[in-house]
C-alpha cells in the first residue's frame, strides 16, 4: 500500500497544531498544539519505519513519546504557578517583560 | 479495503482536529485530542508496529491525556463558567501564515519519491532488542532526564518557595 | 552500543548529577557545588586525553573537543562561582543536578554523529532550563520568562521531532552523513534539514526566531544566564557546526538568515533602554555573526567554532559581573560597583568592550577571523555587512558603559571575595587568549 | 626595540595608575609626559635608530605582530605627539577634571606611538582604534559630557576603521592566494597584484577609514561637535596629534599598498580637499563661538593637508606632511589660546567678548600671533606647508588647487574678524572686573609654541631635508613616473 | 661687501625682536630711540654700498636655503642691483627719517612699544621685499609689509572704524596676494625655477603666451593691491586712520611702491607678452586720472594726500606701461621725498588744529608756523610739478611726454595731460586752505629738532632732486637713464619740434591748475566748494558699491553654508536621518513582539515559511 496518505494524515496533524498554537487564546491548546506537532512526528517516523523495514522507526516513536511527556509534564507545572501567581491562564496575561516602548 | 480504513481514519482526524480548533471548554478540547490518538494507534497498526499503537494507547492517552485533564481541574476556578474568547486578538495574520503553510506544504508533497512498500510486522521483541541493542545509551540518557524532570518539578512547586 | 572511551567523559557527568539529585535527600547539598565543579573537570581533562577518538555515534573532532573542553571548564566555574551566590542557599543538590544534565546535554550535542542522539542532546539541554528560569527565590518576571521559554521550546523540540523523522524517512538511516551522499538528496531531507535549522536557530535566536530572547535576558536571574548564554548556546552552536559541515547546501539559508540577525539585532539592541534587553537583543547579533561565519564554506566552519567558543566566554564574563547587581536594575551603577567590586566592574567593562570587538580583546580576533573567513568565501557583502554591524555595536555598548546609574543603597550589591579572583582571571583570558588561536588553527 | 616598547607601554601603565586614584596626580602625569618626549628625541635622533628596530610576537597567520619600525615619517610626528603631550596637560593644569582628561590623553598617546612604529598594518589598526576609543572618552569625560558628541565622534570613527579593516583583510586574502604567504606586515603587502576595478573600491574603503580621522570634507561633520564639547585643552592633543594619525595611515600604509587605484583617487582627493578647506573657512566665520571657531579653523588646515597628500606629486606630499606638523603646532596655540581664556571665565560667546586687548596685552599679542600663523603668513609655520602642497598641487590639478588657494584669502577674513570682534574696539563692559593677564606659567607655554612656529616658518629645511622619499620605494617610480614629476 | 648684505634688512629685523623681547623692561623713550637707531644702521651700510659699487652694483649674498623640494629651490639670498639700491635707500632712509619724527610726534600715546615694533618689521619687511633675489622670498617680504600696515594703521584699536580700516586694508591686499601667490604656482608649473635670472632666461627661451598672459595678469592684480590702483584703491583712503608718521613711511614712501617695483622687476615677463605693457600703461594713466578727479573735492588734508598717492602711482605704472621703467622709477624716487614731507606737515597741521582734518576750519597758518608752511609749500612745489624748479617736473612731464609718442599712447597722453591738470588744482586748494587766507589761530607748536630735520631734508630732496635728469634737448646732467640703461634700458625720447610742444603743454597745464586752485580756496571758504560734488567726494561712489556687493554676499555664503549644508545636510539628514532610522526600524521589529508568546511563536512559523518557500523555489 502506498504512504501518501499516511503522510496527509501526518500534514493535517501538523497544520492543525500549528494553527492551535498560532491562533487560541486559551494557554491549555496551545499545549495541545504541541502534542499534535509531536503526533504528527512519530507517524512520520513510523512511515519512515514502515519504508525501510526496520525497528529505528519504532524506537523513534519511543523515545518522541518520553521526552513529549517529560516537556509536557514541566510546562504544566509552570503554568500552574503562573495561573496561581500572574492569575490568568491566556496568552495575552503574559505581558509583564515587554519593550517599555514610550520610555 | 485497507485504503477505505485509512481514509476512514484521516476522516476521524480531520473531524475532531476541526472540533480542536472551534471548541470552547478545554475539556472538550481534551477529549477531542483523545479521539484522534485512538484513531493514530489504529492507523500504527496498520502500518504493522503492533508494540507503538499498544504504548499509544496506554502512554500517551492513558498518561498525558489524564495529566492535561488533572491540569485543567486545577485551573478551572469553579466559580463562573464565563464565555471566554476563543481566538486571540490579532487573528487574521497569523491565519494568513497557516494558510501560507498549508499551500507551501502542498508544494512540496508534489516532489516526493514513490511510496510504494509492503508492509511487514515488527512485533515489540525486535523493538526491544533494538532499544538496549544499539540505543542502550540512549535510553540511560533518557532515564536520567527524566530522572532531572522529576527533581525539576519538584523544585518548581517547594510550598515554601513563595517568599519572593 | 558498547561501552567504548568517547562516552567516558558523559559518564562521569551523569553519575555526578545523579549523586547531587540524592544530596539534597541526604542535607549534604552544601557540598554539591564543589563535587559538580570538580566531575565537570574531570570530563573535561577525560575530553582531552581521548582528543579526536571516533566512538559509535560520538566523534571527537577538533571543534567539538574544542568546545566540549570549554563548556566542562564553563560549567566548573560557573558552579563555582554560584556556591556563594544567594540564590543557591535551597535545594542545592538538585540545582547542581540540574546543571550537570545540562552539561551532559551540552557534550552530545557538541559531539553527536547521529541525529537521535542529537535530539536527546538538544532536550537534554533544553529541559532543565525550564526549572533554572523559575527557579525559587526569583521574582514573577523569572516566572513568566520560563513559562514562554518552556512553550516555545517545545515547539521548537516538536519540529525537531518532525526533522529528524523527515529525515530517516527520506534515506533510512539516522547518522548525520548518511553512507549514501547527502541528507539533502531527497524532498523529505530537505524539509528535515530546514526544520532542524529552524529548530537550532530558535535556540541561539537568530533574527526571524529571535523573539523570545529579550524577555529571557530580562526577566531570567543572572547566575543562570551564565549557564543560558554561555554554556547552552555554545553547545546548540557546536551543534549547528556539525549539520552544515555535514550539508554544504545549507550555506545559502545560513547566510540569509546571518543577514537577518546582525541587521535585527543592531536596529533593536540600539533603541534598547533596558540593559538586560540591549544584550538580548546584541545576542541576536552575535548569533548572526556567528552564522556569517558559519556560510563561508570550510575555513568558516573553523572560524564559527573558534567565535562561539569566545562568544561563551565573553557571555561567561559578563552575566558573571551582572549577578552582582540586584536583580532589576536598569543600568551598571559604576561607581557603586568599582567600590565594592573593584576587578569584577573592570571584567564587566572588559567584557561589553570585547562584545563590541574592542582590538587587543579576543572579540576583535574572533571576528577578525570571520571576515577573513566571509572574504576568503568571495562573501564581500557580508564581510562589510559585519563590519557595519560591529560597528554600530560600539554605539549600545559604550553607551551603557556612560550611563551614570545611580545605585539607592550599594549594599544591595554583593560582595564575595572569591569572584574577584574569578574575574581577574576572565579579565587575563579576555586579553591575552588570542595569543592562543592562532596554534588552535594550524 | 625595548624603548619604543616602553614608549608605548608607560603612559598606559600611568593612566591605569591615574585612573584608579584618587587625587588628580598632575605631577605624576607631568613627569610621564617628559620621559616620553624624552624618549622621542632620542629615537629621533639617535645615529643608528632608522630602521627595523625588531621583530616580536611573531604568530602563525598575522606575521609578527609587534615588529617595530621607525622610518623618518613615523619618528617626526611621533616627535611632535610627544610634544603636545605635556603642553596639552599644562594648558589643563587647574581643570577640575584633569585626571580623566589626563588619562584619556595619556592612553591616545600610547596609541599613537604604536601607530607611528608599526610594521605590520593588523597593529597598526588594533592602535587606531585604541586611538579613536581614547578619543570618544576625551570628549565624553573632559568637555561639557555630551554624550551626543561622543556618540557621533565614535561612530563616525569606528563606521570608517572596520570599512578600512574589511579592506585590508581583501588585501591580505588575495596576498596570501597569490604568494601563499599569509602575513599582515605592509613589506609584505605592498606588492600585491590587484586589478584596477577592485582595487578602487578597496582604496575607497581605506580612504573611507582613515581619512575620517583627518578630517576630509564629507566626513567631517564630527569634528565641530567633537572639539566643541571637549575641554579645549584635549582639544589641543585631538585637533594636534591624533589627527595626524589618519594621514600617516594613509601615506606609510594605503597609498603603498594600492598605488595604482591612489593614482586614479588623485583627483577626486584634491577636489575634495579644495572645497573642505574653503568650506571650513566659510564656516570658521560664521562660528557660534570661539570653540568651534577654532575647530572649524583646524578642519579647514586639515583639508589643505588632505589635498596635498592626494595630490600623490612630491611637492604636494612633502607640503602636506610639514603643514600636518605645523598645524599641529598652530592648532595646540589656537585651542591653548582658548583654554587660557575659558580659565578666566569667557565663555568664548561673541557677545562677552570685545576690546580685550587692553586688559590683557601679552594675550592679545600671542593671539595675533597664532592667528597669523593660521592664516599662513609667510615666515610663520603653516606658510612652506600651504605654499607647497598648493604649488604641487597645483600641477596635477590646477583650478581645483586654484580653488583651494582662495582659502588663503577666507582664512585672513575670519580670522581678522574673530580678532576683532575679541581683541579690538571699546572694552566689553561685561568682562569680569579680576581679568588678568598671562601668568608666568602660561606665557612661558606660549613663548615655546611661538618660537617653534616661527622656527618651523623660517627653516622648514629642518623637517623636509630629513623625510626623505616619503613614498615607500616600491610605489614611488609607479607615482612618480606615471605621477606628476619631481 | 657680499656677505654683509643680510645686515641691511638684518638690523630693523633685530630692532624688531629686541623689542618684542626686552620691550617690557623699559621706558617707551628708550625703546623709540633703539627702534630709530636700527634704520640709522642699515642706511649707513647702504650708503657703504653707494660708495663702493654705485656705478654698477650687482651684489649676492646666499643667506640659508629656506625650501628645497625638488626643483622647488627657495633661498634667502639677497640680491642688489640699480633698481634695487635705489629701492632699499628710499626705505632705509626715508624709514630713518619717519622713525626720528615720530620720536616726537607720538610722544606719551599709549602703545607706542607696539608702533616701533611694527615699525621696524615694517622696514624690515620693506628692505627683504625689494632684495630678494626669488619669488617666494618676495612674497615673505609681500605679506610682512601687508601685515605691518594692518597693525599700523589700527594702531589706536580702541575705535572701531580704526580697527575695521587696518581690517580691510589687509583683506584688500590679500587679495592681491592670493592673485600673486596663484601666478608664481603657473611660473613655477611652467618653467619649474623661482629664482628671477633663471626664471627670466627660461621665459625669453620658450615664451608660453596663455600661461605668461595669466601670470601676467595675476601679477598686474597683486601690483594693483598693493599700490592701491584703480579697482582695488578703496583700502588706502580709509587706511588714513592710522597715524600721519604711518601714512608717510607706508602709504606714500614705501609699501604702496611695492607694487611698482614688481613691475619693473618682473619686466620681461610682461615684456614677452604681446600688448600687456599697454594694459599697464592704460591703467596707470586711467587711475591717475580718476584719483586726481576725486582728489579735488576732499575736505579731510589726508584724504587729499592719499588720492595724490593713488594717482602719483597711476603715473608710474603709467611709466612702465610705455615702456620707460627708468623714468617710471625715476618719479617713484621723488615721489618717495615729497609724498612723505607732504604727510609729516598735515601730521603737525592735524596737532596744531586739535585733531581737526577738516581743511575749511584751517587757514593762515603760514604766519604761525613760518619753517613748516615753507617746507609745505616746497612740497606741494613738487607735487604739482611746478616748471624748472620742482623735481617732479623732471620726473611726471618726462614721462608724460614719454607717452605721446609710444604706439597707441595718445589716450594715455590725453588722460596724463587732465591728471596733470587736477594734481595742480588739489595742490594748491589744499596749500591755500591751509596756509594762506584768513588766520584761524590752532594751538602753538614747537617743532623739536627731531621733527625739523626730516622736514627740512626732505624739502631740499623734493626741489633738488629732479636735477639727476635733465630733459632731451636741455643742457645739464643726465646721469639718472644712463645709469639705469644696463638694466632697464633707454625710454623713448621725443625728438625736436615734438619734443618742445609736449614739455610747453606740460607745463601750462601746470600753470592752469594753479590758476583755478586760487580760484576753487576762494570758493572753499565761501562754503561754495568743490568739495559739495557729491560724486567727485564719494570717489565715483566705488567705495560704497564695493562695500554693498563683496562683504555681504560672502558672509551671506558662510551663513548659507552653515544652515543648510551643515546644519540641515550632515547633522540632520546624515546623523539624525540615521538615529531615527535606527528608532522607526526598532519600533517596527518591537511592535512585532509587544511581551505576546503567539507572536513569537508566529515569526518562528514565518521563520519556517520562508525557508520552505526557498527550498521548494532554489535548492531542489
Amino acid at each position: 500500500m502506498t504512504l501518501e496518505l499516511t503522510l496527509v494524515i501526518a500534514a493535517l496533524l501538523f497544520v492543525v497544531g500549528v494553527a492551535l498554537i498560532l491562533l487560541r487564546r486559551n494557554l491549555i491548546f496551545l499545549l495541545l498544539g504541541i502534542e499534535l506537532l509531536f503526533n504528527a512526528a512519530m507517524v512520520i517516523a513510523l512511515a519512515g519505519g514502515a519504508r525501510w523495514h526496520s525497528a529505528t522507526g519504532q524506537v523513534l516513536v519511543v523515545f518522541m513519546m518520553a521526552l513529549s511527556g517529560a516537556a509536557l509534564a514541566l510546562t504544566l507545572a509552570l503554568l500552574l504557578r503562573v495561573k496561581h501567581e500572574l492569575g490568568g491562564d491566556s496568552v495575552d496575561d503574559l505581558r509583564l517583560l515587554r519593550e517599555e516602548v514610550d520610555e | 479495503m485497507m485504503i477505505l480504513l485509512i481514509l476512514l481514519l484521516l476522516l476521524i482526524i480531520l473531524m475532531s482536529g476541526a472540533a480542536l480548533l472551534v471548541v470552547n471548554d478545554p475539556m472538550h478540547g481534551a477529549v477531542n485530542l483523545g479521539i484522534s490518538l485512538l484513531a493514530l494507534s489504529i492507523l500504527f497498526l496498520l502500518l504493522g508496529a503492533p508494540f507503538v499503537a499498544a504504548l499509544e494507547v496506554m502512554l500517551y492517552v492513558g498518561a498525558i491525556l489524564v495529566l492535561f485533564l488533572f491540569a485543567i481541574m486545577l485551573l478551572r476556578s469553579p466559580l463562573k463558567v464565563r464565555e471566554e474568547a476563543r481566538w486571540r486578538r490579532g487573528f487574521w495574520w497569523p491565519a494568513v501564515l497557516v494558510v501560507l503553510l498549508t499551500v507551501v506544504l502542498i508544494l512540496l508533497f508534489g516532489q516526493r519519491p514513490d511510496l510504494q512498500v509492503t508492509i511487514q510486522e515488527i512485533g515489540p521483541a525486535s523493538v526491544g532488542r533494538a532499544l538496549f541493542g544499539p540505543y542502550l545509551w540512549l535510553t540511560e540518557a533518557v532515564a536520567l532526564l527524566l530522572f532531572a524532570i522529576i527533581a525539576a518539578v519538584l523544585a518548581i512547586h517547594r510550598r515554601d518557595a513563595h517568599d519572593t | 552500543m558498547a561501552y567504548n572511551p568517547t562516552l567516558l567523559p558523559l559518564l562521569i557527568v551523569a553519575s555526578a548529577a545523579l549523586i547531587a539529585f540524592l544530596a539534597d535527600a541526604l542535607t549534604l547539598g552544601r557540598f554539591m557545588p564543589w563535587l559538580g565543579g570538580a566531575s565537570s573537570i574531570a570530563a573535561g581533562a577525560s575530553i582531552f586525553v581521548e582528543h579526536m577518538a571516533l566512538g559509535a555515534d560520538l566523534y571527537w573532532d577538533l571543534s567539538a573537543s574544542l568546545l566540549g573542553i570549554y563548556l566542562s571548564l564553563a560549567v566548573a566555574a560557573g558552579l563555582f562561582f554560584i556556591a556563594f551566590h544567594p540564590i543557591t542557599r535551597k535545594m542545592t543538590g538538585s540545582l547542581v543536578g540540574l546543571l550537570l544534565t545540562l552539561l551532559v546535554g551540552s557534550l552530545i550535542l557538541v559531539s553527536a554523529q547521529s541525529l537521535l542522539l542529537l535530539f536527546i542532546g538538544l532536550e537534554l539541554q533544553v529541559l532543565p532550563f525550564f526549572a533554572l528560569l523559575a527557579w525559587p527565590g526569583s521574582g514573577r518576571a523569572a516566572l513568566e520568562s520560563a513559562f514562554k521559554y518552556a512553550l516555545l521550546a517545545g515547539l521548537a523540540s516538536a519540529q525537531f521531532a518532525i526533522g529528524v523523522a523527515l529525515i530517516y524517512l527520506g534515506d533510512g538511516s539516522l547518522a548525520v552523513i548518511p553512507p549514501m551522499g547527502d541528507m539533502t538528496a531527497n524532498v523529505f531531507g530537505m524539509m528535515g534539514v530546514l526544520a532542524l535549522l529552524v529548530a537550532l536557530s530558535f535556540e541561539i535566536a537568530a533574527a526571524p526566531f529571535h523573539a523570545w530572547v529579550a524577555d529571557i535576558y530580562q526577566g531570567a536571574p543572572a547566575p543562570f544566564l551564565i549557564f543560558l548564554g554561555g554554556v547552552g548556546k555554545v553547545a546548540i552552536m557546536g551543534a549547528l557546526i556539525t549539520l552544515v559541515a555535514a550539508t554544504p547546501k545549507l550555506e545559502i539559508p545560513v547566510a540569509i538568515i546571518a543577514a537577518t540577525s546582525i541587521v535585527v539585532g543592531n536596529v533593536l539592541a540600539y533603541r534598547a533602554g533596558h540593559l538586560r534587553r540591549m544584550l538580548g537583543y546584541s545576542a541576536i547579533a552575535h548569533a548572526g555573526y556567528f552564522l556569517a561565519a558559519l556560510a563561508a564554506g570550510p575555513l568558516g566552519i573553523i572560524a564559527a567554532a573558534i567565535y562561539a567558543l569566545v562568544y561563551g566566554l565573553m557571555n561567561v564574563g559578563t552575566f558573571m559581573g551582572l549577578s552582582a547587581l540586584p536583580e532589576n536594575s536598569i543600568a551598571i551603577p559604576w561607581s557603586a560597583l568599582r567600590e565594592r567590586q573593584p576587578v569584577l566592574a573592570g571584567l564587566l567593562g572588559l567584557t561589553l568592550l570585547a562584545l563590541a570587538g574592542m582590538p587587543p580583546s579576543i572579540g576583535f580576533f574572533a571576528k577578525l577571523l570571520v571576515i577573513i573567513a566571509d572574504v576568503h568565501d568571495q562573501a564581500y557583502w557580508l564581510a562589510i555587512l559585519l563590519a557595519l554591524g560591529s560597528a554600530f555595536s560600539f554605539a549600545y555598548y559604550l553607551s551603557a558603559l556612560w550611563k551614570p546609574a545611580v545605585l539607592s543603597n550599594p549594599e544591595r550589591l554583593l560582595r564575595r571575595r572569591s569572584w574577584e579572583t574569578f574575574a581577574a582571571l576572565g579579565i587575563v583570558i579576555l586579553l591575552f587568549a588570542w595569543l592562543l588561536m592562532p596554534y588552535g588553527l594550524s | 626595540m625595548i624603548l619604543v616598547t616602553v614608549l608605548i607601554l608607560l603612559p598606559w601603565c600611568a593612566a591605569l595608575w591615574l585612573s584608579a586614584q584618587k587625587q588628580a596626580g598632575q605631577r605624576l602625569a607631568m613627569t610621564i609626559a617628559l620621559i616620553e618626549l624624552l624618549l622621542t628625541l632620542i629615537l629621533r635622533f639617535a645615529p643608528d635608530s632608522m630602521g627595523t628596530l625588531g621583530h616580536g610576537l611573531h604568530i602563525p597567520y598575522l606575521g609578527g605582530l609587534w615588529t617595530l619600525h621607525a622610518g623618518p615619517l613615523g619618528s617626526t610626528l611621533a616627535l611632535l605627539c610627544a610634544l603636545l603631550i605635556p603642553v596639552s596637560l599644562a594648558f589643563a593644569w587647574r581643570l577640575p577634571e584633569f585626571r580623566s582628561l589626563a588619562s584619556a590623553v595619556l592612553v591616545m598617546a600610547g596609541a599613537l606611538f604604536g601607530i607611528f612604529y608599526a610594521q605590520n598594518v593588523l597593529m597598526f589598526y588594533i592602535f587606531y582604534e585604541i586611538l579613536a576609543l581614547a578619543g570618544a572618552f576625551l570628549i565624553l569625560r573632559s568637555g561639557h559630557k555630551n554624550r551626543a558628541a561622543a556618540l557621533q565622534f565614535l561612530l563616525y570613527t569606528f563606521v570608517g576603521s572596520l570599512l578600512f579593516l574589511v579592506a585590508l583583510v581583501v588585501v591580505y586574502v588575495l596576498h596570501g592566494q597569490q604568494t601563499g604567504v599569509y602575513n599582515f606586515s605592509i613589506l609584505q603587502l605592498a606588492d600585491t597584484r590587484i586589478s584596477a576595478g577592485l582595487g578602487i573600491w578597496l582604496f575607497l574603503g581605506m580612504v573611507a577609514g582613515l581619512a575620517v580621522k583627518m578630517p576630509l570634507f564629507p566626513l567631517h561633520s564630527w569634528a565641530a561637535s567633537g572639539y566643541g564639547h571637549a575641554a579645549p585643552a584635549g582639544s589641543v592633543f585631538l585637533s594636534g596629534a591624533a589627527v595626524t594619525a589618519g594621514a600617516y595611515g594613509l601615506i606609510h600604509f594605503a597609498i603603498p599598498m594600492l598605488p595604482q587605484a591612489a593614482l586614479e583617487f588623485a583627483p577626486v582627493g584634491i577636489i575634495l580637499g579644495a572645497i573642505g578647506t574653503l568650506y571650513g573657512a566659510f564656516l570658521a566665520l560664521n562660528a557660534a563661538n570661539l570653540r568651534l571657531f577654532a575647530a572649524w579653523a583646524s578642519v579647514s588646515h586639515m583639508n589643505l593637508v588632505a589635498l596635498g597628500l592626494f595630490a600623490l606629486q612630491s611637492q604636494a606630499i612633502h607640503g602636506s606632511v610639514f603643514l600636518l606638523i605645523a598645524h599641529g603646532v598652530v592648532s595646540a596655540g589656537l585651542f591653548g589660546v582658548v583654554s587660557v581664556m575659558e580659565n578666566r571665565g569667557l565663555t568664548g560667546e561673541w557677545a562677552g567678548l570685545g576690546g580685550l586687548f587692553r586688559r590683557a596685552p601679552r594675550l592679545g599679542a600671542w593671539m595675533l600671533f597664532f592667528f597669523l600663523a593660521g592664516m599662513g603668513l609667510p615666515g610663520l609655520a603653516n606658510f612652506p606647508g600651504e605654499f607647497l602642497s598648493l604649488a604641487g598641487a597645483f600641477r596635477v590639478l590646477p583650478w581645483a588647487a586654484a580653488l583651494a588657494t582662495l582659502g588663503i584669502l577666507a582664512g585672513v577674513v575670519y580670522f581678522l574678524r574673530a580678532y576683532e570682534r575679541i581683541m579690538l574696539g571699546p572694552l566689553n563692559h561685561t568682562l569680569p572686573e579680576t581679568l588678568k593677564d598671562l601668568q608666568q606659567g602660561e606665557w612661558l607655554l606660549f613663548w615655546v609654541l611661538g618660537l617653534l612656529t616661527l622656527w618651523l616658518g623660517l627653516d622648514p629645511q629642518v623637517i623636509l631635508s630629513h623625510l626623505g622619499i616619503l613614498l615607500s620605494t616600491h610605489s614611488a617610480e609607479l607615482i612618480q613616473g606615471g605621477g606628476h614629476g619631481v | 661687501m657680499n656677505e654683509w648684505l643680510f645686515l641691511v634688512p638684518g638690523f630693523p629685523l633685530l630692532g624688531a625682536l629686541l623689542n618684542a623681547i626686552l620691550g617690557e623692561h623699559f621706558a617707551p623713550r628708550q625703546i623709540g630711540r633703539m627702534a630709530a637707531t636700527m634704520p640709522f644702521l642699515s642706511t649707513l651700510v647702504v650708503f657703504a654700498i653707494w660708495m663702493t659699487h654705485g656705478s654698477a652694483p650687482n651684489l649676492h649674498d646666499q643667506v640659508w636655503t629656506w625650501m628645497a623640494v625638488g626643483h622647488f629651490q627657495a633661498s634667502i639670498a639677497f640680491h642688489v642691483d640699480q633698481v634695487t639700491l635705489v629701492m632699499i635707500s628710499i626705505a632705509a632712509f626715508v624709514g630713518f627719517l619717519i622713525h626720528l619724527f615720530s620720536q616726537q610726534y607720538l610722544k606719551g600715546d599709549y602703545g607706542e612699544r607696539r608702533y616701533y615694533f611694527y615699525l621696524n618689521l615694517f622696514v624690515g619687511g620693506m628692505l627683504i621685499l625689494t632684495m630678494a633675489d626669488n619669488l617666494l622670498l618676495l612674497y615673505l617680504g609681500w605679506e610682512t609689509v601687508g601685515l605691518c600696515s594692518y597693525a599700523l594703521v589700527a594702531h589706536w584699536y580702541r575705535k572701531q572704524e580704526n580697527a575695521w580700516a587696518g581690517r580691510k586694508a589687509f583683506v584688500v591686499t590679500r587679495i592681491g596676494d592670493t592673485a600673486l601667490a596663484l601666478a608664481i604656482f603657473i611660473l613655477f608649473a611652467e618653467y619649474h625655477t623661482l629664482n628671477y635670472s633663471p626664471l627670466f632666461a627660461a621665459v625669453a627661451a620658450s615664451p608660453d603666451h596663455l600661461a605668461l598672459l595669466i601670470a601676467g595678469i595675476l601679477i598686474l592684480i597683486g601690483a594693483v593691491a598693493k599700490s592701491a590702483q584703480f579697482p582695488l584703491h578703496i583700502w588706502l583712503p580709509d587706511s588714513m586712520a592710522g597715524p600721519s608718521t604711518v601714512s608717510a613711511l607706508i602709504h606714500a614712501a614705501t609699501m604702496v611702491t611695492a607694487g611698482v617695483y614688481l613691475c619693473i622687476r618682473l619686466y620681461p615677463i610682461f615684456a614677452a607678452v604681446p600688448g600687456m605693457l599697454w594694459v599697464i600703461g592704460l591703467s596707470g594713466a586711467f587711475t591717475a586720472f580718476y584719483a586726481a578727479t576725486c582728489g579735488i573735492a576732499q575736505v579731510d588734508i589726508k584724504r587729499v594726500l592719499a588720492y595724490s598717492t593713488i594717482s602719483q602711482l597711476g603715473y608710474m605704472f603709467l611709466g612702465v606701461g610705455i615702456g620707460a621703467p627708468s623714468l617710471g622709477l625715476f618719479h617713484l624716487l621723488v615721489h618717495g621725498c615729497f609724498k612723505a614731507l607732504l604727510f609729516m606737515g598735515a601730521g603737525v597741521v592735524i596737532i596744531i588744529y586739535k585733531e581737526n582734518h577738516d581743511i575749511r576750519q584751517m587757514g593762515g597758518l603760514k604766519k604761525q608756523q613760518p619753517f613748516l608752511r615753507w617746507t609745505f609749500l616746497a612740497g606741494i612745489f613738487a607735487l604739482a610739478a611746478v616748471p624748472v624748479i620742482s623735481a617732479s617736473f623732471y620726473s611726471k612731464d618726462a614721462i608724460i611726454a614719454a607717452s605721446f609718442i609710444v604706439p597707441g599712447g595718445k589716450l594715455l597722453w590725453v588722460l596724463a595731460l587732465l591728471g596733470a591738470v587736477f594734481t595742480a588744482i588739489y595742490a594748491f586748494r589744499l596749500y591755500f586752505l591751509v596756509f594762506e587766507g584768513p588766520e584761524k589761530p590752532g594751538e602753538p607748536y614747537q617743532m623739536g629738532w627731531g621733527m625739523k630735520i626730516p622736514l627740512g631734508v626732505l624739502a631740499v630732496a623734493s626741489i633738488g632732486i629732479g636735477w639727476l635728469q635733465f630733459p632731451p634737448g636741455w643742457p645739464g646732467p643726465k646721469l639718472w637713464l644712463p645709469w639705469l640703461a644696463p638694466e632697464l634700458g633707454m625710454p623713448p625720447a621725443p625728438a625736436g619740434g615734438v619734443n618742445i610742444f609736449l614739455q610747453v603743454a606740460g607745463s601750462v597745464a601746470t600753470l592752469i591748475g594753479i590758476a583755478i586752485a586760487y580760484k576753487a580756496a576762494q570758493w572753499e571758504r565761501e562754503g561754495r566748494g568743490l568739495s559739495r560734488i557729491a560724486f567727485l567726494f564719494n570717489a565715483w561712489f566705488f567705495d560704497r558699491v564695493f562695500l554693498r556687493i563683496f562683504p555681504p554676499i560672502w558672509y551671506a555664503l558662510a551663513r548659507v553654508l552653515d544652515r543648510f549644508l551643515e546644519q540641515a545636510g550632515f547633522q540632520l539628514l546624515l546623523l539624525g536621518g540615521l538615529k531615527d532610522g535606527f528608532g522607526l526600524g526598532s519600533r517596527v521589529l518591537e511592535s512585532g513582539e509587544d511581551g505576546l508568546l503567539s507572536r513569537y511563536a508566529s515569526g518562528m512559523i514565518l521563520g519556517l515559511v520562508v525557508l520552505l518557500f526557498i527550498a521548494w523555489g532554489y535548492l531542489l
